[in-house]
């Protein structure tokens, strides 16, 4: 389309990658970490949650630098992963690492809020019938709470798209590896005039937010009516 | 196959102090609303932890100082009290699920028998939203069937079933006993149910075994009839037919002596009459031109009076039955023990139950 | 009386000491918003509160002025500063930059603020134009969101070299500047400052003030050039 | 009060066209699982929509083309088949749910009665969750009886009960009826609880009424028989004592006769007798020196025969009375019409039930 | 204390008051919002939604910037609001409208999901009882969803506490009337030296944030335990 620069389009694309990576990434993650808060109790356990909403809580910018310590070359992990070739750092795979983790705490709330919903005297059942813990989770629970995983995906699909603060600050911007499309927006932005090209990128993230929105309630209805009780 | 349990557990309201051995076969337990019959189960289960107890079916332990098997590796199928069916799996796919897990899981027959035997063909591709509480309740019941467990656990099972289905699935259960299932704990307040299906009866009251001991002896024994309830003491006779028919009705072999009842429907297994207390007649005389056909001498071995009746026991050939009789009719009948008389049974007052 | 200025946010050292002291002689009350230009810029004419406005770049002071929000002949060009080359740690000084630059980042990247949105990233690609290296570092650089976050970069050892402001690398001891950008090299850097139409009369004398030899003590010691 | 019932509604399964009036008293609601029993009640409570009908209560329409009343506007208590307790609210706090949307709420009396009567004493602390299903079906019944209803709808509510528990919460609702109470929609599988305490009786079967009229019609019609089950056919006689009480015995005057029976419980209300067929002996001769002491001179008036019994319906006294007897019996005794004859019943064979 | 300045005080107690008051006026709008998406079916369903999760999709300074327009006194809400004296432009409600905008979305997604998981049956059994629309909710749902009202509540004030490019976009950041922690701990980054600052902002956002979470696990406990099945 004419109305958006090879520029910007690369930036959809990216920021289309690492939203994706990141929240299917994260995911597995989110689900063990929301059924930790929901099913275990344990010494630490507020605590723990209370991590969990970190990335909320500080500005964006913080986490960004965070993220660039523990990252940087000069840090064991960073150093580490430079060793090994896998370094994320100015990588796309970096800011998909910022998105994941700016998304995480949305994911594992919902994903919590499923686990807590689950009638235990169903997975009880499944025991009595002789599955282990492991097919109870697979074919109990987790079908029961694929309402609540499909609305922690979207959220931490919604803010891996609208990651901006974290992703600059750890992986810069640089067009075609890491420049995602808040980044786009924001440079547009500190220019005078730049207004028009902003909008039109925000105007692309909306398209891409409602369809992805609009995918999740289907795919989440479906879920719904098969689970009605 | 036998299930010993011995387990106490404690409540804020009431504290479980249960002991039985369930050998194999059909155990019931019975007893009031809350006087811990789930919860004595759900131990079994493993889905109670008890606070300290010991419970193992033949040499494997489940429970113990040292064990605690989780509900999985007790293959211990569990009909619950409330159905708690998948909600997002279909009928056909509730049923089959313990069949995976299952070292030697049904095969196609037994399930096309199970399925058919609770009349769940049209319901296969519904999910259990849709399904009437006993629909729900005949599905739970396949699904444990068909998960191919050591134990079967059921807790009120067919309190939501209408007669007619009670009466098909009853003898499926009976069947799957006699045809070496595994042994059954059934939970009921239902004695006729009990009285059909059950070897063995434990009686529970507040978190305790009051009664255990074979079904039989219970129901006959005027003693335990208050525990029972007064309603429910009587015989369970074993009956052989004899081949003899005629009218529509069977001869039968019982240890009270021959006795005729409607044709049963084609049995494979031995039969088993249970004879209400309340429902026998006792008359000195022996009577004639009355529509009751079996007339049978006996002997009073005791009385044990209660409020508004008297339990009779009777020697009945090489059995004993009990008759509950008002006080005056004892009186007046002159009823001792040593005297003798004869005891009417109706026919059609038999309840044909194996 | 209370002030309100719009300030560039990379003057927050020198400014919060300045406007303490103020506040301390007059008793006038200063208060500083810090923030991007840009969005400085557009708050005031969106109608912000501000009595002065200090960028880090004309441009949107320019914007603000075609709005009409600048009381006339109050804006001057307040600071300069110098762009210098920055590596990583302990570093020996460069006479120029070398011939082959990328070689020198050894597969790193260049750290630079966004080369076409803030200022220092601006004025860091002409430099780097006019030097007739900007075509071959192009695809090296890691653009930041600003020049502090460039700074970072540097200074965390992310990026080997980076381009900030010589007030930004005079502070950091994690990093050296290796080389000053000759001033022909990019459009003089400058940070206009400028009264709005509605400021409160107390703040012309802070203005004014803000020229004066107490504030520019403090604004060289900060790293930055007093250009009045 | 009258509630009036005709509607329709489709299912994937099953189409339900029901038809029906519940005048004032007990009206059961009888049949198979997945007969259609509890979709009907939902449409009454306005749970259900119907696809198209009426649904009245005296001339307030709770449904029709025009109207449809929520379910809070329509003053319908409901005891559902699952308990449906708050799970957030102390047992006390579930009684007291409906008081404060009731017109006019119970007082303390009557909370104090049903609590006793349920044996709700102990739990009134404890949350739902920690009940046993027993205890939680108390709850639920009496949160329905305390929220003053126009019309109490109750699915099996007894279902989950044991004997003695039931044999306390019948004659509750039978008071209930009998002291100007609201009428009562019973939906039960159970022709004992319905014999206990319903006045009219719907039998539905796939979707459908098959059968709708007094209670007691329907018990005592041999071609009723069929619908209703084979072992549940008999007769509901009223009975009024006359104050004679000899041996713990007491008189009781009844359309078929006197009848002698265990004294009853202090009841307050006239008394119902329920005689099942099956229990009812027929003698040619009167039978002397007999444990039962009612025997009542009677005249056949036709039989029916069935495949396994002959159902002999009889005029004893102003009444008709149902005995099942084997057809051998029937034709030994040379029973046909206009034949006189006796009928035994067994004193404490009589199912007092009112 | 020492080691904080009263300018960076006041920035604290400012972002408590921005966050709680972002939060609790936000709260009965989730609710409603989250209560129309969870039970009505209605064209354009999926489009609210996904409007919903638009400030989690955009830059927030671009969330930032559209507030700024709106609020604007040349815009005609903003004109309005600014001539009754209600302006929240450069006022800390900007920043409690800003922090509730784009806690908005989280707050609803967890709350959502109560709704979805209250058995309906309960319902059904409180109007047969007599309850009326209003009294069911109040009585039956929402104590039911009261462990997703307060993880919906815990996710928007901590949104709210860390909450940045919007609000210095939309009201600047003035000390003691817009200055939050995050805009706070941004100006110190800005500037050679301010770390060890921001560091010390950072860590009281992180004490502030535990303390929330932690009691709202105890809060959330107290209500789960009373609704346990
Ligand atoms: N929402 C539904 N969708 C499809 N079928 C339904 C639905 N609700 C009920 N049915 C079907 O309608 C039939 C009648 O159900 P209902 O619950 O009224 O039965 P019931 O007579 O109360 O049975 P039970 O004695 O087992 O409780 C059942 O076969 C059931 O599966
Ligand atoms: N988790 C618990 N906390 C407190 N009390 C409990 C708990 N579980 C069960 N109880 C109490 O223990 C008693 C026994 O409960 P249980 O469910 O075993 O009864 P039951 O014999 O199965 O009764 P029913 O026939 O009514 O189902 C009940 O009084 C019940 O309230
Ligand atoms: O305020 Mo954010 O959440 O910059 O990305
Ligand atoms: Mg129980
Ligand atoms: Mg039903």
């Amino acid at each position: 389309m004419s109305w958006l620069g090879p520029e910007e389009w690369q930036a959809v694309a990216l920021s289309l990658r690492v939203a994706a990576v990141a929240t299917l990434a994260a995911l597995p993650f989110a689900v063990g970490m929301a059924w930790l808060l929901a099913r275990r109790r344990f010494p630490g356990h507020a605590l723990l949650s209370a991590a969990i909403h970190l990335p909320l809580v500080l500005p964006p910018v913080v986490t960004g630098y965070l993220l660039l310590m523990t990252f940087s070359r000069n840090a064991p992990v960073g150093g580490f992963l430079d060793r090994i070739g896998l370094s994320p750092a100015f990588h796309w795979t970096g800011a998909a690492i910022a998105a994941g983790i700016m998304g995480f705490p949305l994911m594992v709330r919902a994903i919590r809020l499923g686990f807590e919903a689950v009638d235990p005297r169903l997975e009880q059942a499944a025991g009595t019938l002789g599955a282990g813990r492991a097919a109870v989770f697979t074919t109990v629970t987790l079908p029961l709470i694929l309402p609540a995983v499909i609305a922690g995906t979207v959220l931490g699909f919604a803010k891996a798209m609208g990651e901006f603060g974290a992703t600059i600050t750890f992986v810069a911007n640089i067009p075609g590896q890491t420049q995602t499309v808040p980044s786009a927006i924001y440079a547009f932005l500190q220019v005078p005039g730049g207004e028009g090209a902003a909008l039109r990128l925000v105007a692309i993230s909306i398209v891409i937010a409602v369809a992805a929105v609009i995918f999740s309630e289907l795919l989440a209805r479906r879920a719904a009516r098969r689970i009605a009780a | 196959m036998s299930l010993s349990v011995a387990f106490r557990r404690r409540f804020d309201g009431l504290s479980l102090d249960v002991a039985f051995d369930a050998p194999d076969g059909v155990t019931a337990i019975y007893g009031p609303s809350g006087c811990g019959k789930t919860s004595t189960v759900n131990a079994v289960a493993g889905l109670l932890r008890p606070d300290q107890g010991r419970i193992a079916l033949d040499d494997r332990v489940l429970f113990d100082d040292s064990t605690d098997l989780p509900p999985a590796r007790r293959r211990i199928g569990y009909v619950f009290q409330d159905a708690r069916l998948f909600p997002h799996l279909t009928v056909a796919k509730n049923l089959g699920y313990g069949a995976r897990f299952a070292p030697n899981p049904p095969d196609a027959a037994m399930r096309a028998r199970v399925i058919q035997m609770l009349g769940l063909d049209d319901l296969l591709d519904r999910r259990p939203a849709g399904l009437s509480g006993g629909e729900r309740q005949r599905v739970a019941i396949g699904r444990a069937l068909l998960s191919s467990p050591d134990l079967l656990v059921m807790d009120e099972p067919l309190a939501s079933l209408d007669p007619a289905r009670k009466a098909e699935i009853l003898p499926y259960l009976t069947r799957l006993r006699a045809g070496g299932g595994p042994p059954i704990l059934y939970v009921s307040h239902a004695m006729a149910e009990i009285a059909a299906l059950a070897d063995h009866l434990i009686v529970m009251i507040e978190g305790r075994v009051t009664h255990a001991g074979p079904l039989a002896d219970a129901l006959a024994d005027p003693d335990a009839a208050a525990l029972i309830g007064p309603a429910e003491g009587g015989a369970l006779l074993p009956a052989a037919p004899t081949g003899l028919i005629e009218d529509d009705l069977a001869q039968l072999d019982t240890p009270a002596g021959t006795l005729w009842l409607p044709r049963p429907a084609a049995h494979p297994g031995p039969l088993r009459l249970r004879i209400l207390a309340h429902e026998v007649i006792v008359s000195r005389d022996e009577p004639k031109a009355i529509s009751a056909l079996n007339v049978l001498p006996a002997r009073v071995l005791r009385l044990v009076g209660g409020p508004d009746r008297t339990l009779v026991q009777l020697q009945v050939g090489q059995t004993q039955i009990l008759a509950a009789i008002t006080a005056r009719s004892a009186r007046t009948l002159g009823l001792v023990a040593g005297v003798s008389c004869f005891v009417v049974i109706k026919t059609v007052g038999l309840i044909q139950t194996g | 009386e209370e002030i309100t200025v719009f300030a560039a946010a990379s003057l927050k050292t020198a400014m919060d000491q300045i406007a303490a002291d103020w506040q301390e002689q007059t008793g006038d009350m200063v208060l500083v918003s810090y923030g991007g230009s840009s969005a400085l810029g557009r708050q005031i004419v969106q109608g912000a509160p501000a009595d002065l406005f200090i960028s880090a770049s004309p441009a949107w002071m320019d914007e603000v002025e075609a709005a009409g929000l600048v009381q006339p002949g109050s804006r001057r060009d307040l600071l300069g500063n110098t762009l210098v080359l920055i590596a990583s740690g302990e570093a020996d000084p460069l006479t120029a930059v070398p011939a082959d630059p990328v070689a020198m980042l050894d597969g790193g990247k260049l750290a630079m603020a966004l080369v076409d949105a803030v200022p220092a990233g601006q004025y860091g690609k002409q430099a780097l134009q006019s030097l007739g290296v900007w075509d071959a570092m192009e695809p090296h650089v890691a653009q930041a969101d600003n020049v502090r976050a460039a700074l970072a970069l540097v200074a965390t050892g992310a990026a080997p070299y980076g381009v900030t402001y010589a007030s930004d690398a005079i502070a950091e001891p994690r990093v050296t500047a290796v080389y000053t950008f000759p001033d022909g090299s990019h459009d003089p850097i400058t940070y206009p400052a400028a009264l709005t139409t509605d400021a409160a009369p107390a703040a012309a004398a802070f203005h004014d003030a803000l020229s004066g030899p107490e504030a520019a003590a403090i604004f060289r010691a900060n790293g930055f050039i007093p250009l009045t």
